[in-house]
């Protein structure tokens, strides 16, 4: 069954990813009062960027990317996506933490070495930022695994089975709230689309991008959004039981943490942390120590 | 001429030249020198928004015509009506060797102003800060502006050129 | 083996390193590299062993003794293995530099007295090794003279008032037992009052605490590291400092006890969690003063200062997970950051002393692979998964968290994310982006730089996939200061409430790669273009000036900077009238030669040995 | 999706995806991007076919060049152009870029684009309407299914007459030859 | 140190139009901007010198291809001017009409512009189509979407076609009805204020001093505008505001957009009431034949991003003898734009150049 699971997962979350893709482009077209394009889009922009003869400006710029993009699919292989995860026993939410930074760094990495201002200066807010909506991250993360006493992904999905989602639960709900509040900066939808700003810095780090480079990076954002999603539905709304059920509950998240998206222009990057740092980590940190005196 | 401004202007300087202006505007002649001079005499008076610097080559008469024309910011909805007259500055300077004092000192705006002058005329601005290129990317051996450049000469001669790609070889 | 023979021969090789330097200077570089090399082998020969003797027998009526056990024997190894490459990495360095051979016996004399400091088995041998130490190491950091100097009369200043809290220490403890044989020692303070053992702590605590630069003892490291030889700097950073990390250790667990140590304090604040705070605090502050750094070194010193911070946090939290988590970080903190000082000290070495951050660029082109093992370096201290800082870090985190000290744990984790930040700023301004004009024909580092900067970040990523090699070292120490045993596996450890498997880590990372990486050498071939060829608006590169480093994270910048202010410098810089009269006097006595310095040591050990008599009623 | 559209993705997906994305590069080199907006907005909604654009050359494969050609400007497309990776299309838009059209007597902009670069189609008129751009979309894609749309090729193929007349105008340019042209030669012989 | 230069435009995302600034930057902070114009300049001004008077008016309207019919409107004026050719009544009423009509839609053109910059794609669409809406009703009137070449010495081409006022209004009308949902989704919008507010702040006296016009300055509080201080068509027959806002910001120069877009579209409601009955069209000589007696003139009208002028020299030919025109983006685009970007955010360029409302085409000509 963890075999399975194995192959099953990133195929599930590379779907599900390119499918959020597809659905928020459609989402912003009705907004805008247009058709907008076919769900399937992204597929085929993957596929013409495949076929794209690009430049490469040495192995690191390979490298990076192929790091990056692997090190999302490991991160999805620590998800319970309604069922077990296949590498629960291997460091738990911890390593998920340094795991998720692994995408962006390789990212950084890559796009160092194409010597582009642009990508530099997204590097730099994509950092920045990181530390905007990590505070209240990993106040949020800390008031679960110090609610439930384990690091574990799948025994936090399992106690909660038990008893009542984390969300829906006393202390707990101040961290559900704070993670929505973050959702749109860790999915880099606007007003925190700073990072890949087309019009101020030509779509930051992916500036250098093309052919299959492009694709590995689109791909890599589905999976964020994947990931940024998926890690709410386990960590604070009980998980599933199996991948149907959590495909639907990822879905009403993500149209939750997509709508702001058409509503707001793009903010500076220091204007985006200083959000991030005022309402969001207070909730968080008012659920953290309450978690901390209150505990279970 | 009755006018107040110009019985000034003539009391003040030497060689200028007073015209009938330009649909109720006054039109003041002035030498190349004298350009700055009574630039800062009108910004003091007021006229404190410099429209246009624009250059006419009178070719026939081997000379260029520097064109300042001088108005005010109001927020009176008469302004014209208000009894003051707008300004139309000209100072001639030869087509040889063409040069003319900046009045950059006087008003910032004359500086990209200059610089076109300049570039598609030819004409030095002496003491202009940067008068690099502005428009253009190309030499081009009598600047584009001037009435001897023709331009349908210079585009057979460069651009039509240019052969066409042949395709088979 | 006796301990005996091994510190004559690392204290001897110093001085006939000296003196070979008078005849020639390649057979002093390959006999330096061989003391070196021998002590390796020597102290890499008592694993394993536990025994102490005695060394001379009446110092003042008081026997020096020598000892090893596993905690000695894992500091001992770390500061041989490291000595050696730093002299290693020397030959490269320090060629065509003046005043070599004093260079090279200085080093040699910092590692004697950091082997002689955990072999000693008595708190007076302890203190005469450190003085030496501290005095060797004051030495080698103003070695280069200008900045130097005063850097490293800082560094004397403060270790001044360490040494002199410690001697106090050492004297009431001698007053109050008779002896300073640890064991004595230890046994005594079992049933001294809880009062007596607090202020031993403390005396002893700043004398510690000032060499491992804890908050807020750490003004001095940040310009001694940047201004010290790179190689020094490498010891300095990864080892020399740890030597703090060793006296807490011997100190918290061995004389002080891990029960009384974890029951000691004054009403309801406890001892170690004030130090856990501490070393909370120790993280935070510079991590992001770190961050706005624009010397390579100052940035890894910084660093090294935050970094010591986790240790502390580790080895002061008193579980069995947080010490073996804060003792394996010492480890991999001296590997990496040795590394990484190697790393810059490479970069210095080929553009002649250039590390300013905002003036490097695109070097990946030419030092590739000093790239490589500074991005494995650079891995390690964020803690990047299968690499070694992960696991140490892990290990904190993990216990933190069970223990439900949510807020400690959120003041490490988040000085991860600023370590991210100026880990990346390093590595970008440093090898990333354009290569400016002036390095188009820079040559590689040269072998005998590479060959240690090789072997530690194979170290790195060996400790980071195999932890169960220096764990189970560690969890021998663990047992023997009374925790229970860890459960260490090869890859990791096995726990109820999560466990951790670096293999099945390594495995999925390996597969994914390759998988991902086959995915993407399906699409179409690439074409490989220089730098030349880069997105620029639809215009040519401008040369030289296509590089975004200066301020790099400028909007972080003008968050945070009116909060990072080093306050504590600025309390010490208050006292800088003092501080620098007392320094011009000292800078007269300094004369340069080594016949002077050696006197003035010997004046110092006669002052302490009068000091000894004169109060002998204690 | 009709049975021909499905049996033509079963026979050459490639194709059919690039035909499907045209990721064009947001360049407004003349007068005729002033339709662009309302291509790609509400009114007519482009991203339907796929046509978006993209902040840099280096994720498009569409070159819209909407209008005259000043000579600066021809630098940039040059630059631009060569940056794109390939297969990528380019449409001239407008008269100007056929013959001049307005300015053809003017001394800064260039007459015939297809000297410099190779184009793929034109969308005469001036301005075209919106409607004038799907045409040409539609346009492209027959001849991206009847492998028609071959500038990419024709320019590494004949690249060093190309370059040869860039360099007529432009004089020396701040790059290189981006391909040595046997290499080019060679490539193009083994692909076809 | 290392100095960092960086390109904005001309193939940037940020830019609209063919226009680049040179930046010189500081981690995130400008140090020195260098507008580098030029890309799009076709010489207008001396191939107009080399074409017939009548000739050039489908050339003239090509300068601006934003707002093109102001264009026309400062050059038929130029050449009434020197000709001495008088307009019917009517026509300088329909003139107001097919000016403010294309006021309204450059403005919902700078709207879609400056949205777009801050990444707000939402309101640039829905600009975009209201703007489109507005070239229905020119495409009606003069057959063309972009260029109408409208504008005639002597009036204009054509009168209003049968039922074009009722249509007019109409679409006017379902425009207006949307103001209240561009006000909650994007003026009243909490984060774009706080994008806006406070950049780019261009004080009076550097306005001033720099030859700024139009939004420019009536951001800083100065009610200046040609239509008032020098009034042209009908201008002067109808009752209306000059608005302006007091920071000088983006901010304020963006509300005083909307405010116009709202005050023309009263203005055509009140010309549309005011229009009286006649002739639109006075007959010139022959075209082909057409010479102009010698002379200069100066005109100057509001196009909407400022004060537009021309100055008109005629040697007597049938050909004009010197063209200039004096547009706003040149300084604002060249003087004020260089100063402001001074000291400001790499993220706020676009933010900047849009909401002064700069348009490359008009600068390079």
């Amino acid at each position: 069954m963890r075999i399975l699971w194995f192959v099953l997962s990133p195929l599930m979350a590379l779907a599900v990813g390119l499918f959020f893709l597809g659905l928020s482009r459609r989402f912003m077209a009705r907004i805008q009062w247009r058709v907008g394009p076919p769900l399937y889009q992204p597929l085929i922009d993957i596929l013409r960027q495949f076929t794209q003869k690009s430049v490469s400006h040495g192995p690191l710029f390979d490298l990076g990317v192929v790091l990056s993009l692997a090190s999302s699919f490991i991160v999805v292989l620590f998800m319970p996506l309604g069922g077990t995860a296949p590498l629960s026993s291997s460091g738990g939410l911890l390593a998920v933490l340094y795991l998720m930074l692994l995408g962006p760094l390789g990212i950084a990495l890559s796009g160092g070495e194409a010597a582009n201002p642009n990508v530099s200066i997204g590097i730099s807010r994509k950092l920045i930022l990181a530390v905007g909506y990590e505070v209240p991250f990993l106040m949020i993360v800390l008031a679960l695994m110090t609610y439930y006493g384990t690091i574990s992904i799948g025994e936090i999905v399992a106690a909660q089975r038990e008893s009542a989602s984390a969300i829906a639960s006393f202390p707990l709900v101040f961290s559900g709230i704070a993670y929505l509040l973050i959702l749109p900066a860790m999915l880099g939808v606007r007003p925190f689309e700073v990072v890949g700003a087309a019009q101020e810095i030509s779509s930051g780090p992916a500036a250098e991008y093309g052919g299959p480079y492009l694709a590995l990076a689109t791909i890599q954002h589905g999976l964020t959004m994947f990931i940024g999603i998926s890690l709410f539905v386990n960590l604070l709304w009980g998980g599933a039981s199996n991948p149907v059920v959590f495909f639907l509950k990822m879905l009403v998240v993500f149209a939750f943490g997509f709508w702001v998206n058409a509503a707001f222009p793009r903010l500076r990057v220091e204007q985006a942390v200083r959000y991030l740092w005022r309402w969001p980590t207070l909730i968080a940190f008012v659920g953290l120590i309450l978690v901390a005196t209150i505990g279970r | 001429m009755t006018n107040p401004l110009g019985t000034r202007l003539d009391a003040t300087f030497k060689g200028v030249e007073l015209r009938s202006g330009v649909d109720g505007r006054l039109a003041v002649v002035v030498p190349r020198e004298a350009i700055v001079p009574v630039l800062t005499f009108l910004k003091e008076d007021g006229y404190d928004y410099l429209q246009l610097i624009s250059c006419v080559d009178w070719i026939d008469r081997g000379e260029f015509e520097l064109v300042y024309l001088l108005s005010f910011y109001t927020e009176d909805e008469v302004g014209r009506d208000g009894g003051k007259q707008e300004v139309l500055l000209k100072a001639t300077v030869p087509r040889e060797q063409a040069s003319a004092p900046t009045a950059t000192g006087v008003f910032a705006i004359a500086e990209p102003h200059e610089r076109e002058i300049h570039e598609l005329y030819g004409i030095h601005f002496e003491g202009h800060p940067r008068l690099t290129p502005l428009f253009l990317d190309r030499d081009y051996e009598i600047p584009p502006f001037r009435k001897d450049f023709d331009t349908k000469q210079y585009v057979a001669d460069v651009f039509d050129r240019v052969p066409p790609i042949d395709e088979e070889g | 083996m006796s301990l005996g023979l091994l510190l004559i021969v690392a204290f001897g090789g110093s001085l006939l390193t000296y003196l070979l330097g008078k005849v020639s200077a390649r057979t002093r570089d390959a006999f330096a590299v061989l003391i070196s090399l021998a002590l390796v082998v020597m102290v890499a020969s008592l694993y394993g062993k536990a025994f102490r003797v005695p060394f001379y027998g009446g110092f003042l009526g008081m026997p020096l003794v020598l000892r090893i056990d596993g905690l000695s024997w894992l500091f001992a190894i770390a500061a041989s293995v490291l000595g050696c490459l730093s002299v290693v990495f020397s030959l490269g360095y320090m060629k065509g530099k003046e005043r070599t051979s004093f260079y090279y016996s200085m080093l040699l004399l910092v590692i004697a007295a950091m082997l002689g400091v955990v072999l000693s088995g008595d708190l007076l041998s302890l203190f005469i090794f450190w003085e030496i130490m501290s005095w060797s190491t004051f030495l080698l950091i103003s070695y280069n003279g200008g900045p130097a100097l005063a850097a490293g009369m800082k560094y004397f200043v403060m270790s001044f008032v360490g040494s002199l809290a410690m001697l106090a220490g050492v004297l009431t403890l001698h007053g109050s037992f008779g002896t300073l044989e640890f064991t004595g020692v230890a046994a005594g303070m079992s049933s001294a009052s809880p009062g007596y053992v607090l202020a031993i702590l403390v005396l002893f605590g700043v004398a510690f605490g000032t060499k491992n630069a804890i908050w807020p003892f750490h003004a001095w490291l940040p310009p001694a590291h940047s201004e010290a030889p790179s190689p020094f700097s490498a010891v300095l950073s990864g080892i020399l400092i740890k030597m703090g990390v060793y006296g807490f250790l011997l100190l918290m667990f061995v004389i002080v006890g891990l029960r009384t140590f974890l029951s000691l304090g004054v009403g309801r604040i406890e001892f170690h969690t004030v130090l856990s705070i501490i070393g909370a605090i120790t993280i935070l502050l510079p991590t992001f003063i770190a961050i706005f750094q624009n010397d390579a070194k100052r940035l890894l010193a910084w660093s090294t200062v935050a970094q010591a911070g986790y240790i502390i946090l580790g080895i002061s939290f008193g579980t069995s997970l947080s010490v073996a988590g804060g003792m394996f970080h010492f480890l991999n903190h001296a590997v990496f950051k040795a590394l990484l000082f190697m790393v810059v000290g490479a970069v210095e070495y080929r553009t002649n002393g250039v590390r300013d951050l905002d003036s490097l660029g695109g070097l990946i082109k030419r030092m590739p692979v000093t790239f490589i093992v500074a991005v494995i370096g650079v891995c390690g201290l964020i803690g990047v998964p299968l690499t070694n800082g992960f696991v140490s870090k892990w290990l904190i985190y993990k216990t933190l968290i069970l223990e439900r000290s949510p807020f400690l744990a959120f003041a490490a984790l988040f000085g991860t994310w600023g370590t991210i930040l100026y880990s990346y700023k390093f590595l970008h301004n440093i090898f990333l982006g354009q290569l400016p004009q002036r390095y188009e024909d820079m040559e590689r580092a040269p072998f005998t730089m590479l060959l240690p900067m090789t072997i530690l970040s194979v170290v790195v990523v060996l400790f980071g996939v195999l932890p169960g090699i220096p764990l189970a070292v560690i969890d021998t120490i663990g047992v023997s200061f009374g925790f229970e045993s860890l459960h260490v596996t090869p890859w990791g450890i096995a726990s109820d409430t999560g466990a951790l498997n670096t293999v099945n880590m390594l495995v999925a990372a390996l597969v994914g790669l390759v998988v991902v990486w086959c995915v993407f050498r399906s699409g179409a071939r690439s074409v490989s273009v220089g730098q030349a060829d880069s997105y620029a608006a639809g215009a040519a590169v401008p040369r030289d000036k296509y590089q975004y480093s200066v301020r790099f994270y400028a909007p972080l910048r003008r968050m945070m900077a009116p909060y990072l202010k080093d306050f504590v410098d600025s309390f010490y810089m208050r006292l800088a009238g003092w501080v620098r009269g007392l320094g011009d006097g000292l800078r007269r006595i300094y004369t340069g030669y080594v016949g002077d310095y050696v006197m003035y040591i010997l004046v110092f050990l006669a002052v302490l040995i009068f000091v000894q008599i004169a109060w002998s009623p204690w | 999706m009709d049975r021909n559209q499905l049996m033509k993705w079963i026979k050459a997906p490639t194709k059919m995806a690039h035909k499907y994305s045209l990721n064009a590069v947001y360049f407004c080199t003349g007068c005729g991007v002033i339709e662009v907006p309302p291509t790609i907005t509400s009114r007519w909604d482009a991203e339907r076919f796929g046509v978006v654009p993209t902040a840099t050359a280096r994720q498009a494969n569409l070159f819209l060049i909407t209008g005259y050609v000043s000579v600066k400007t021809l630098r940039a497309i040059i630059r631009t152009y060569e940056q794109m990776p390939e297969p990528k299309y380019t449409v001239g838009f407008g008269s100007c870029t056929i013959n001049g059209g307005m300015y053809w007597d003017s001394y800064n902009t260039i007459n015939q684009l297809d000297k410099y670069i190779p184009i793929d189609g034109y969308i005469a008129g001036c301005m075209p309407r919106p409607e004038a751009i799907f045409v040409a979309v539609t346009h492209l894609w027959t001849l991206i299914d009847k492998d028609m749309a071959d500038g990419y090729k024709r320019y590494r193929k004949n690249y060093a007459a190309y370059r040869a007349n860039q360099e007529m105008i432009l004089g020396e340019m701040e790059w290189p030859p981006i391909f040595q042209t046997e290499v080019a030669t060679a490539i193009t012989e083994r692909e076809g | 140190m290392r100095e960092l230069e960086l390109y904005f435009g001309p193939q940037h995302l940020g830019m609209v139009g063919n226009f680049s600034i040179t930046l010189k930057v500081e981690g995130d902070r400008i140090l020195e901007a260098t507008a580098n114009p030029g890309y799009l300049h076709r010489g207008f001004e001396k191939l107009m010198e080399g074409r017939s008077w009548i000739k050039n008016f489908p050339m003239v309207c090509r300068i601006n291809l934003v707002d093109p019919d102001h264009m026309e409107m400062i050059y038929a004026m130029g050449v009434e001017k020197l000709a001495g050719i008088e307009v019917p009544e009517r026509a300088q009423f329909v003139r107001s009409i097919y000016l403010e009509l294309a006021r309204v839609s450059s403005h919902l053109f700078g709207l879609w512009a400056y949205a777009n910059m801050l990444g707000f794609d939402t309101v640039s669409n829905w600009a975009m189509y209201h703007r489109d809406l507005v070239l229905d009703l020119f495409e009606e009137l003069t057959g063309g979407r972009v260029y109408h070449i409208y504008v005639w010495p002597g009036g204009v081409r054509r009168d209003f076609p049968e039922g074009f006022t009722d249509r007019m209004v109409s679409t006017l009308h379902s425009i207006g009805g949307c103001v209240p949902d561009y006000d909650t989704t994007f003026f009243n919008n909490k984060l774009f204020s706080e994008r806006a507010r406070g950049v780019g702040v261009v004080s009076r006296e550097e306005a001033l001093a720099m030859g700024g016009v139009g939004q420019v300055i009536r951001a800083t509080g100065m009610k200046y505008d040609v239509r008032k201080v020098d009034p042209y068509a009908a201008y002067d027959r109808v009752p209306w505001e000059v608005h302006t806002r007091d920071d000088g910001d983006a901010y304020s120069r963006i509300c005083v957009v909307r405010d116009e877009m709202i005050e023309s579209v009263h203005m055509i409601f009140n010309l549309i009431d005011a229009m009286p009955e006649g002739d639109v069209y006075n007959r010139v000589p022959n075209p082909l034949k057409w010479k102009i007696p010698a002379g200069e003139a100066y005109v100057r009208c509001e196009s909407s991003r400022g004060e537009l002028g021309l100055y008109l020299v005629s040697d007597g030919g049938e050909k004009p003898h010197r063209v200039h025109f004096r547009t706003p983006s040149y300084a604002h685009g060249l003087a004020i734009l260089e100063k402001t970007l001074v000291g400001a955010n790499i993220a706020d360029v676009g933010n900047i150049m849009m909401s002064m409302y700069v348009v490359a085409p008009e600068i390079d000509r």
